[in-house]
């Protein structure tokens, strides 16, 4: 296990470095004034600002020492300052607990959820089937952040059940109706793989040596199928994130969570470049690390990619 | 004697293994590790061994589907990896594969006579354009295809006449040698005679010389003049059919013979004790002779120093320590 | 025939999805006895052998007709639960290709301790201990140590001592092993068969041994039973099929073998192909590649019974292997 | 009995039914495929041709506008309503469709484009082109897809329907390139490309002839599906604000408007959404369909 981890890890870092270095190049290095590029094009900034940018961001360099120092500032914690003029590293202290709380009630959502439908639409096939095809044809056609009005007039406005914005009620009350908006964004695609890997696995040859043994019609299942047919749905699961992640910048938004997605959402209007670019790289950096400790997960249940 | 079409002489195929996103070089494999051998006009070499050891690397080296490592493949006084570009092509339409899998290696897009013209439209000297739909005729009624397996897809056909449409193919360039690697391992009893006896046939009509590889003992007995066994890479007895298989010289053929079963109930019971062990990888092949250690007659110096290759009777080498 | 049978199936009938896989096969297997089910590919042998264990279930297979008797009681009238309790401990199966019917992520000890768990109740620790023993017992070396190894980490020799370890744990009275040995080389074939031929003289195992080759009928086998097209064809001891076929199919497939004395000489061929078991026939299945049609073969044969357990399906069977 | 191994072969059975054949004729049979292209084909025509269709219900001009009409809810002759501005909703939206379908298509095709020419790239010479690619496809990999657009898009001085495409495709083109790779990487290991070599044939035919006609189906497959995920990501990204903008016409647009105003005018969200949601779902029901015909899996 020791190599595999240490593998995984290196493996990680060109990873690292690539997606800063994309970043990098999107908003510093094009063509054209990158301070005027933050800012969006109609904003006017004074020359004193935008010196003071220029130095901060050290334009005069090179670009690879320009690089070097910026993914210096990154690893130390700086990821810029707001036009308002606060650091982004406070804006995400405070910010982060929502986000965490609507991403981590969505993935459990999305996770139990999608794994359960797949894996009943493999084993009763027929209508179970069906139904499950049927549901998530619709909710990958249908854009969430449309499901996100039509259940926030639904539920929240015309029946009044649960809350539709902010974040007063606290956790789950208000977190159940985004929660369950953004898990969508991941979850038909989660109960798909799943039940094309369940499939899969009752296809496999070892099943048939699983009931030639004699074991139950439940053992079989789940030691010998569902088991292994969930190994690919794990590294999907940190994919997954990836989708959820995005979808918080229009979940937070359109339900008022005051989260990172919604400090996005509320900085593009505002041109308030730093913030998104600063929250952005803070959310590849997030993803990174999930789908290194994912990687990690999936060699321990599968025994061929530990051991090689 | 007849003039040799395939002269190989210490040919060496050596596989680097990478791992890691930096692709460092952990070990070697030694697929094919200094072999020799000789192929003359209208004669059928054997080419015996089990899995790993090495053959299909050789089959593909013979026909310049692989580079070699080091050592040459002398094709009608040629020396065919030294060639590059029309030359090579040139030189290697003389030296034919067979493959294994007659499913794998038709395109599953193209018919029958598409596979079949393919040599032609590729290689334009062989045919004027006008002709070249009646060679593909000829070709097919040659190899026992009726012209109504033309239009057909391969998965439209069965495994003996997919070998068929193969063999076909390679004719098409006129190759002086056929090298078969496995070619009917993959069909059933029955429609491996007919392969077969459509090889045999073959040679006696377009006097093709083969190199015939396999790991069934039974077939080769019955096509080859000569047999070369391989083990881990290397030659370790070779000789006249009746030689290797009636006077097996080396440990290693004696024990294949012993291990395959022979289809008479009266012969069993009086067989000797299966060979212990597997092949070794040939990552780590054993030093001195790699036999060794699954050896039954193995002595000190058979772990320490390579065997030399004796001469046991007129074409009959060995390489053994025991040998002679 | 003298010995009682184990394992008797008669008239079995099986359809994958339109195709009439198995029509009619029928054989029976005397205790610590090998019987060898030969056949080509399509033959109908593997799908015989996986209704024997219930491995062929809707949606994908159906049995339509047939019994199989194991100790006198008909399996296919069985409930479920009960037939899953004989699995294992009174019959059980060698797959062939022992990479594929082991399961990548568990150690193959766990893989056998299962067997212990489910049938006898035992502990963990003490179905881990059984283990270790079971493959000790098929002869891997430093089995309490490769216990905790996975499928993929053993060669293919030893992967299929593993698969054979999971089929005798449980000291079963019949195993069925499809084609063992076909995806091995020849010397490690020679090893597995002579492991489980020690095996069933210990154990007192009757083996159902399914196999195309000829070379593993004449080194193991008691009776053979012949099958073709979904039928067993001819049905004799070893000895008397390899000296005198009574079947046209038989005969074919022993000349079709090259052999010394034939070098230099053409193998005789089956001409044609398999017939195709989704369009039903009420002849012969083999008349349109047989040399002995006659018209009589526009029906089906039945069983001629020849004396002492000896049966052969053809009209014509006098005048077969009197060349 | 030795007789005619060559009379033999020809008196083989005759062809049993292909068994990927099949496929178009599967898939004709299927409603929910014949629905699915309808609905991508209505689509597409409306796109293509929006004056067509915009006028049916009398007002065909999207930028007619009255002020006095602002978000007044559907009358005769204007099905639809109007808009914030007092346009005739039904038209906008029709002309909205343009945008969507236009940068979709622009998108597949760019990520189409790069997942064939570096997923053959890959997957045929392997060796240092494919450590490349691969590093590169792990990267973009790296990224929360949208976040990464957003963070792009943001930063992009012009943005219309070729710049979004561009971004579109920049975050889109692994995962096609990924099967691409796979796919090609098969089919050149495959016997029937060493025997088109060994009878001389050239790269540029192996290529062209054996390799890309056997590995573009699953990519293929993929371009339904992929087409309403891009219009559903390019309706989000406008919808942010990252996207299109006015005086484009576009749904992302008519949507983030009709946020403010969704308890008094509901129409401007249910009408926009509503398209975009058929839109999307017809092609990536499209997909599903040639997945499930093409697959064998799935049935």
């Amino acid at each position: 296990m020791g190599p595999y981890v240490l593998r995984r890890v290196l493996m990680a870092i060109p990873v690292l470095l690539g997606t800063t270095f994309v970043i990098y190049l999107a908003v510093y290095a094009l063509p054209g004034d990158p301070i005027q590029a933050l800012a969006g094009p109609n904003q006017v900034i004074s020359p004193s600002v935008a010196q003071a940018l220029r130095e901060r961001f050290h334009l005069d360099q090179p670009l690879v020492v320009q690089y070097g120092l910026y993914l210096r500032g990154l690893l130390g914690g700086d990821l810029g300052t707001s036009f308002t003029g606060r650091p982004v590293t406070e804006i995400i202290a405070a910010s982060w607990p929502v986000t965490a709380q609507l991403g981590g009630t969505a993935w459990i959502i999305m996770a139990v959820a999608g794994v359960a439908l797949g894996v009943v639409a493999a084993v009763r096939r027929g209508a179970a089937d069906a139904a499950v095809l049927f549901g998530t044809t619709l909710a990958l056609g249908v854009p969430f952040f449309v499901v996100a009005y039509v259940t926030q007039i639904v539920f929240g406005v015309q029946l009044g059940w649960l809350p539709v914005s902010g974040v007063e009620a606290g956790w789950p009350l208000a977190y159940i109706l985004p929660g369950l908006v953004l898990a969508l964004s991941g979850l038909p695609q989660v109960a798909r793989l799943t039940r094309t890997s369940v499939l899969d696995g009752l296809a496999a040859d070892h099943v048939e040596t699983a009931v030639a043994k004699g074991l139950t019609g439940t053992a079989v299942l789940f030691r010998h199928v569902v088991r292994n047919s969930l190994i690919p749905v794990v590294s999907l699961l940190g994919v997954s994130l990836g989708y959820l992640l995005g979808g918080t910048v229009l979940v937070e938004g359109i339900f008022n969570l005051p989260g990172l997605g919604y400090q996005i959402y509320t900085a593009i209007p505002q041109h308030d470049g730093p913030v998104v670019v600063g929250i952005g790289t803070m959310l590849v950096l997030v993803f990174l690390s999930v789908n290194l400790l994912v990687d990690l997960l999936y060699g321990v249940l599968d025994p061929r990619i530990r051991l090689g | 004697m007849s003039r040799t079409v395939l002269r190989v002489t210490d040919l060496v195929k050596h596989f680097p293994m990478r791992k890691g996103p930096l692709r460092r070089t952990v070990g070697v494999l030694k697929a094919v590790d200094g072999v020799s051998l000789e192929l003359r006009a209208g004669e059928t070499l054997g080419v015996v061994g089990e899995s790993g050891c090495g053959k299909s690397t050789l089959a593909r080296m013979l026909t310049a589907h692989e580079r070699p490592t080091s050592g040459e493949v002398d094709l009608l006084g040629r020396p065919l990896h030294k060639l590059r570009g029309a030359e090579l092509r040139r030189a290697r339409r003389r030296v034919q594969l067979i493959f294994q899998d007659p499913s794998g290696s038709l395109n599953p897009r193209m018919t029958v006579a598409a596979s079949v013209r393919e040599p032609f439209d590729v290689n334009p000297d062989l045919a004027p354009r006008g002709e070249r739909d009646r060679r593909v005729r000829e070709l097919l009624e040659l190899v026992g295809l009726g012209p109504g397996h033309a239009g057909r897809y391969p998965h439209q056909l069965s495994g003996g006449q997919r070998q068929r449409v193969g063999i076909a193919r390679a004719l098409a360039l006129r190759p002086e040698v056929l090298v078969c690697d496995e070619p009917v391992s993959a069909l059933d009893v029955s429609v491996q005679a007919q392969i077969v006896n459509l090889l045999e046939r073959l040679r006696a009509e377009l006097g093709l010389a083969y190199v015939f590889i396999a790991h069934d003992l039974g077939v080769v007995s019955h096509l080859a003049d000569r047999v070369a066994v391989m083990y881990l890479g290397r030659v370790v007895e070779t000789g006249p059919q009746e030689r290797v298989y009636g006077h097996a010289a080396h440990p290693y053929t004696q024990a294949l013979h012993a291990a395959a079963p022979l289809p008479d109930p009266a012969l069993r019971g009086d067989r000797e004790a299966p060979l212990e062990g597997e092949p070794p990888s040939p990552l780590d092949p054993p030093g001195g002779c790699s036999f060794h250690p699954r050896c039954p007659l193995a002595r000190d110096t058979c772990a320490t120093v390579p065997p030399p290759q004796v001469e046991v009777a007129p074409g009959h080498q060995v390489s053994c320590h025991l040998a002679g | 025939m003298p010995e009682s049978p184990v394992l008797t199936v008669s008239d079995l009938h099986v359809r994958l999805g339109s195709t009439h896989v198995v029509n009619g096969a029928g054989f029976s297997l005397a205790a610590g006895r090998t019987l060898a089910l030969l056949g080509e590919s399509g033959s109908g042998k593997s799908v015989t052998a996986r209704t024997i264990m219930g491995l062929i279930r809707p949606p994908h297979g159906r049995v339509t007709a047939g019994t199989v008797l194991l100790h006198g009681q008909d399996l296919l009238a069985m409930p479920e639960e009960r037939r899953r309790a004989l699995r294992s401990t009174t019959i059980s199966m060698v797959f062939q290709d022992a990479l594929s019917a082991l399961n990548p992520v568990l150690s193959v000890g766990y893989q056998i301790a299962e067997l212990f768990r489910a049938h006898r109740g035992m502990s963990r620790a003490e179905a881990r201990r059984a283990a270790v023993d079971v493959l000790g017992q098929v002869r891997i070396p430093a089995a309490a140590r490769r216990a905790g190894d996975y499928p993929h980490q053993f060669s293919g020799g030893m992967r299929q001592r593993v698969g054979i370890a999971l089929a005798i744990a449980l000291r079963p009275d019949v195993i069925i092993a499809d084609e063992p040995t076909t995806a091995l080389d020849v010397t490690v074939q020679a090893q597995i068969l002579r492991l489980l031929g020690d095996i069933q003289r210990e154990h007192g195992t009757a083996l159902l041994l399914i196999t195309h080759d000829m070379g593993v009928v004449a080194d193991m086998a008691d009776r053979v039973a012949v099958m073709y097209a979904g039928r067993v064809v001819e049905q004799a001891t070893a000895a008397e099929v390899f000296a005198r076929p009574r079947h046209p199919y038989s005969e074919a497939l022993l000349g079709a073998i090259p052999r010394p004395h034939l070098r230099g000489r053409e193998l005789a061929v089956i001409s044609g192909a398999p017939p195709d078991l989704s369009v039903p026939d009420e002849g012969c299945r083999f008349r349109t590649r047989c040399r002995y049609r006659i018209e009589d073969c526009e029906r089906n044969p039945p069983e001629h019974d020849l004396g002492g357990g000896r049966s052969t399906a053809c009209h014509e069977w006098e005048k077969v292997g009197s060349a | 009995m030795a007789s005619s191994t060559l009379v033999s072969a020809s008196a083989e059975i005759p062809p049993t039914p292909l068994p990927g054949g099949g496929a178009w004729s599967r898939l004709r049979r299927r409603p929910g495929f014949l629905i699915a292209a309808f609905v991508a084909a209505l689509m597409s025509a409306m796109a293509a041709v929006p004056q067509a269709f915009a006028g049916w219900f009398g007002a065909g001009d999207p930028r007619a506008c009255d002020l006095v009409r602002s978000a007044q809810p559907p009358t005769a002759g204007h099905p639809f309503g109007f808009d914030v501005q007092g346009c005739d909703l039904y038209s906008t939206v029709v002309y909205g469709t343009r945008s969507s379908v236009v940068v979709a298509v622009l998108a597949t095709a760019g990520m189409l484009v790069i997942a064939v020419v570096l997923g053959s790239l890959a997957g045929y010479h392997r060796g240092w082109a494919d450590a490349v690619i691969g590093r590169v496809m792990d990267v973009f990999f790296g990224f929360p897809a949208l976040v990464g657009m957003i963070v792009i898009l943001q930063t992009l001085s012009v943005r219309n329907e070729v710049t979004v495409a561009a971004v579109l495709v920049l975050f889109g083109w692994p995962p096609l390139a990924r099967v691409m790779r796979g796919s090609v990487l098969a089919v050149a290991g495959s016997e029937y490309v060493a025997a088109a070599r060994g009878v001389g044939a050239r790269t540029g035919r192996v290529l062209l002839r054996h390799v890309l006609p056997n590995s573009f189906g699953p990519v293929a497959v993929l371009t339904g599906l992929n087409i309403g995920l891009v219009i559903s990501s390019e309706s989000a990204l406008t919808f942010l604000g990252v996207g299109l903008r006015t005086p484009a016409i576009s749904w992302g647009v008519q949507l983030n408007t009709a946020q403010q105003y969704f308890t008094t005018a509901p129409h401007l969200l249910i009408f926009p959404s509503l398209f975009l949601s058929v839109t999307v779902l017809g092609f990536v029901l499209l997909g599903d369909a040639l997945r499930d015909a093409f697959d064998p899996r799935t049935r």
